[in-house]
């Protein structure tokens, strides 16, 4: 089980860098970013999986560090919608003018 | 004895509810126009919702499992129907203009 | 005072800062940072005079709970060092900031006077958790502070241009952060614990090491602006408020690398230096010469200084190659300090001639010297010390990096630190010559405490390459290693 | 023979199925709403990994509140014609780069120890010192309970920077998400029915944080998406930035877990140490501040910097 998802996380990742590399939409970069975080965040947890002892199913450490980590993520994704959308209604000004 | 005769109702009322879901998102994939797929997605899915509801009641701690899987199934069934009923509006608006 | 509780302080004053500035408002925003600011040099010199009391490395469990499972800090030379530094510069810059930035009684709030203090006080929590922090996960979330303090500071000002540069730096820093958790997860996966000290002592040559260091300091790099991953660096730090610019490029940029350096310095310094080190080299020469020329074609000021930090930059990576002469880590160290001090005095003072001048275009500046004389002066010894003249700290970093790479007998990095020199020279007379030429200037209302500022701060980085010997010896404790620094 | 293998790698594959669909998509609203279908696979993987708090989480804030924010960026982008494509080298170039890092990541993965080293053991064998019966709550709360006060900082930092990337014009006004809601219509009869009872939920989520799984991260991002669906049926406005109660509310978090730091100083010697005997009612203050921060600055993070002039 944990193999299964540690490849998955690597693709993730893999598919979350291509996408933040390659889109040329600020939008769909933070996107990408996401999943590129999920990959990582997914990491953690096949390793919490893997530290499982009798008494607990998975090592809460990790866990707590994905807990933070996927906060962080989702500040990091607000600030960089705020100023996308700023820079695309920033667009639209000199457009205008 | 009691058990088994929960198991097997399980069983049963579980697989009927995924049998639904299955069906409601072939209609999902299939059918036509927005109308239809809202019609045999809804249709599948809170009755089949229902039904997996139903069958895992024998398997949970009474009173407070039981009402928490209740109200569950009545917020998705809200939830959900006014998620159509908006989809549903917006389609009608969009033909008639 | 207790040591713990200087280290708690030293975490939580800025955060105090913020706490009492949001209810309070932009009104107040100002004088509660320059308290803050002024008790967390007060701070910063306690711990380093703890540290230097010592002569040995400190640490703290927060809340009793050791390491593996708890959060340790500690303060070692280096982190005493960069600690006090960075207080030094950010009261400098906390005085500096211009009239913008605050709002009189009575007035309406506006968003600089709000924003711009609560993000610098961001950029003070982080840069102290970061020389603090002994736990790289403790350490992750303080880069995300640095950064999402830093990031908006360069678009404070709302042009396009700057919230482009915004959001590329943005995208960069993020995608840094990221490999650095990479890292940090095969870190943990591999050993059970991110205490830098425990870790130290388990970690094996494997390819879970070897991925977690790569995945950590490209992340890292990304972060410091190493060449070939600077683009993102001169329009960001060039289009901030020079306030902003000063905190960007003499504070923000060294907090990753001070991460660097944990890394493999103290986490696995015989398993990866110095031959993985020659990448790290090679890149932070190609800094020193492409930010050189770089910086020798540029037309406004404030541009060229950005790319002058791109090169400087580079100095500080080469300590990764020579990383088994003593002298190479006091002489990056020694690097990071002189830079901080020289960068901010730069960028404020070209702030100063810009405001006189109504633009940093070469061209504009030309006889701002003859009306801001003490900021005039207070650039070119900046410069000097940027270039490396003795007796500045540029040339006491200089010196060390030379001493080493002949010792190690790696003597290509010297041609580095020679055409570094000799570009720094070119463009900082680029700079300097229109400032000291003919032209005429109305009289500028621009504060004393202004312009002194700015000087005392270009001081700082002379005073440190005249007397380095107590700063190296500080640098010293808790790397024996480096202790017996050849003057 | 089992079953299982056979249902993670499906699930597993669907995961990526839906990633990639989210990365490649050609419209930007399917991709993010294959993100938030990601999100909710993704809960599920966590719940198999047994990891039901951080499932709680993903599912409120990685998913949920994350879906919200970029479907109301999709809402309000303006599609600007004529962005170039980056040529075919550099996306085979990029293409290369990441499969690079994959194949070098699951390499790696497959190497990670065996036995794995944990700190479960650590972790549960400290656990009656705090005495919550949540192992991951306490690390949140206790052993690296400075994580957690700084990653507030973070939080209520980039409601600032969200803040300050408004316009000076409009600085101390109330944020706008620029469409209409329908009043009256089938949202709002949702909003009504679903609020009293989703607030409910995240105090209860929060509330059985320090046994069982829950906390305040999940709870806080439940109430947020509250006041959120409140905004979206018209029923409220977001308040003005400048309000004095709202930023008091955003502060009040890292404001208690300050003091209580310095009270565990006073009391048992360590900055946020909790005296055994009361260590659970501290926890349970400190989580109510936090649950009422973080839901207010979710919610603020989402709605964005002011637009209306005061």
């Amino acid at each position: 089980m944990t193999t299964i998802f540690g490849i998955c996380a690597a693709i993730l990742v893999g598919l979350g860098l291509y996408g933040l590399i390659i889109h040329p939409t600020p939008l769909r970069k933070i996107l990408s970013f996401n999943i590129l975080g999920s990959g990582i965040f997914l990491l953690f947890g096949v390793i919490a999986r893997r530290g499982s002892v009798d008494v607990l199913a998975a090592d809460p450490v990790p866990q707590a560090l994905v807990i933070t980590g996927i906060v962080v993520a989702f500040s990091a994704t607000a600030l960089g919608v705020a100023l996308a959308l700023r820079l695309n209604t920033a667009d639209q000004d000199q457009e205008n003018s | 004895m009691m058990t088994v005769v929960m198991a097997i109702f399980t069983i049963i009322m579980v697989s009927l509810g995924a049998l639904f879901f299955f069906a409601g998102t072939v209609g999902l994939l299939r059918f036509p126009d927005t109308l239809s797929r809202l019609h045999a997605l809804t249709k599948a899915d809170n009755l089949g919702l229902g039904l997996i509801i139903l069958g895992l009641l024998p398997q949970i701690d009474w009173p407070f499992g039981a009402l928490k899987l209740g109200l569950v199934w009545v917020l998705i069934l809200v939830a959900g129907s006014a998620a159509s009923q908006i989809v549903g509006r917006k389609v009608y608006e969009e033909d008639k203009s | 005072m207790s040591i713990s509780l200087l280290f708690i302080l030293a975490l939580t004053l800025p955060v105090l800062g913020i706490v009492l500035m949001v209810p309070a408002g932009g009104r107040w925003a100002r004088e509660i940072a320059r308290g803050v600011l002024l008790l967390n040099l007060i701070v910063a010199a306690k711990i380093t005079a703890a540290v230097w009391q010592a002569k040995a490395t400190l640490t703290y469990a927060s809340g009793g709970w050791l390491p593996p499972l708890g959060i340790q800090l500690r303060a070692d030379g280096l982190s005493a060092a960069m600690l006090l530094l960075t207080a030094f510069v950010a009261l400098a810059v906390g005085l500096y900031a211009p009239k913008d930035f605050f709002v009189q009684r009575g007035e309406q709030e506006t968003r600089k006077s709000f924003t711009f203090w609560i993000l610098f006080m961001g950029v003070c929590v982080g840069m102290n958790v970061i020389f603090l922090g002994n736990d790289f996960f403790n350490l992750y979330v303080a880069l995300e502070l640095v950064t999402f303090a830093a990031v908006p500071l360069v678009c404070l000002s709302g042009r396009q241009s700057t919230l482009e540069a915004a959001f590329r730096y943005l995208l960069f820093a993020l995608t840094g952060s990221a490999f650095y958790l990479l890292g940090v997860a095969l870190l943990y996966g591999a050993y059970g614990t991110l205490d830098i000290g425990k870790l130290s002592g388990v970690v094996r040559p494997e390819p879970a090491l070897w991925g977690a260091v790569a995945f950590m300091t490209v992340g890292l790099a990304a972060k410091t602006a190493l060449f070939p991953l600077h683009l993102w660096l001169p329009p960001a730090h060039a289009g901030a408020p020079p306030a902003a610019s000063a905190l960007l490029s003499a504070l923000v940029v060294k907090g990753s690398f001070f991460l660097t350096v944990r890394l493999w310095f103290d986490t696995a310094p015989e398993i990866l230096n110095p031959r993985a080190g020659q990448v790290l080299g090679l890149m932070g020469a190609g800094a020193i010469v492409v930010g050189g020329v770089m910086a020798l074609r540029q037309e406004r000021l404030k541009l060229l200084i950005a790319y002058s930090t791109v090169a400087q930059i580079g100095y500080l990576f080469l300590i990764f190659p020579l990383a088994e002469e003593s002298t190479a880590l006091s002489g990056g160290m020694f690097q990071a300090m002189s830079h901080a001090c020289a960068k901010a005095a730069m960028f404020l003072a070209a702030g100063l001639m810009a405001e006189v001048a109504g633009s940093d275009l070469l061209v504009d500046l030309r006889g701002v010297g003859r009306v801001l004389p003490l900021t005039a002066s207070a650039f070119i010894l900046a410069a000097v010390s940027l270039v490396g003249v003795p007796p500045t700290g540029g040339f006491a970093t200089k010196w060390l990096l030379l001493w080493a790479s002949f010792s190690a007998q790696q003597w290509w990095w010297t041609v580095a630190i020679f055409a570094g020199g000799l570009l720094a020279g070119g463009y900082m007379f680029r700079a300097a010559a229109p400032v000291f030429s003919q032209g005429t200037h109305v009289v500028p209302g621009i504060s004393r405490l202004r312009e002194w500022v700015v000087l005392i701060l270009a001081l700082a980085a002379l005073l440190l390459g005249t007397f380095p010997q107590r700063p190296l010896e500080l640098l010293a404790i808790g790397h024996p290693e480096s202790a017996e620094v050849q003057q | 023979m089992s079953i299982a293998p056979i249902l993670f790698s499906t699930l597993a594959a669907l995961v990526v199925v839906l990633a990639a669909f989210a990365v490649f998509g050609r419209r930007h609203f399917a991709s993010v709403i294959g993100f938030v279908a990601f999100g909710l696979l993704l809960a599920l993987v966590w719940m198999i990994l047994s990891a039901p708090d951080v499932a709680l989480t993903e599912a409120a804030v990685g998913g949920g509140v994350t879906g919200a924010l970029l479907l109301c960026a999709c809402a309000r982008w303006r599609e600007i014609q004529g962005v170039p494509q980056p040529p075919i080298v550099l996306r085979i170039a990029a293409a290369g780069l990441c499969a690079a890092v994959t194949v070098g990541l699951i390499i790696v993965v497959l190497s990670l120890p065996s036995p794995p080293p944990t700190l479960a053991t650590t972790a549960w064998d400290s656990l009656d010192v705090t005495g919550m019966g949540n192992a991951v709550t306490a690390v949140l709360m206790a052993f690296r309970a400075l994580d957690t006060m700084l990653e507030k900082v973070v939080l209520l930092l980039a409601l600032i920077a969200v803040w300050s990337f408004g316009r000076d014009c409009v600085w101390g006004g109330r944020p706008d998400l620029m469409f209409l809601p329908q009043k009256n219509g089938p949202l709002t009869f949702l909003a009504k029915i679903l609020i009293p009872v989703g607030v409910l939920a995240g105090i209860y989520l929060f509330w059985v944080g320090a046994d069982k799984p829950g906390g305040a991260f999940a709870g806080g991002a439940l109430i947020a998406a509250m006041g959120l669906l409140a905004i979206f049926s018209g029923l409220i406005r977001p308040p003005s930035i400048e309000n004095l109660r709202l930023r008091w509310a955003l502060v009040l978090g890292i404001l208690v877990f300050l003091g209580v730091g310095f009270l565990g100083f006073a009391m048992v010697g360590d900055f946020l140490a909790y005296p055994s005997a009361l260590a659970k009612p501290i926890i349970v203050v400190i989580e109510i501040a936090m649950t009422l921060s973080i839901a207010f600055t979710l919610f603020m993070l989402v709605v964005g910097p002011a637009e209306k002039k005061p």
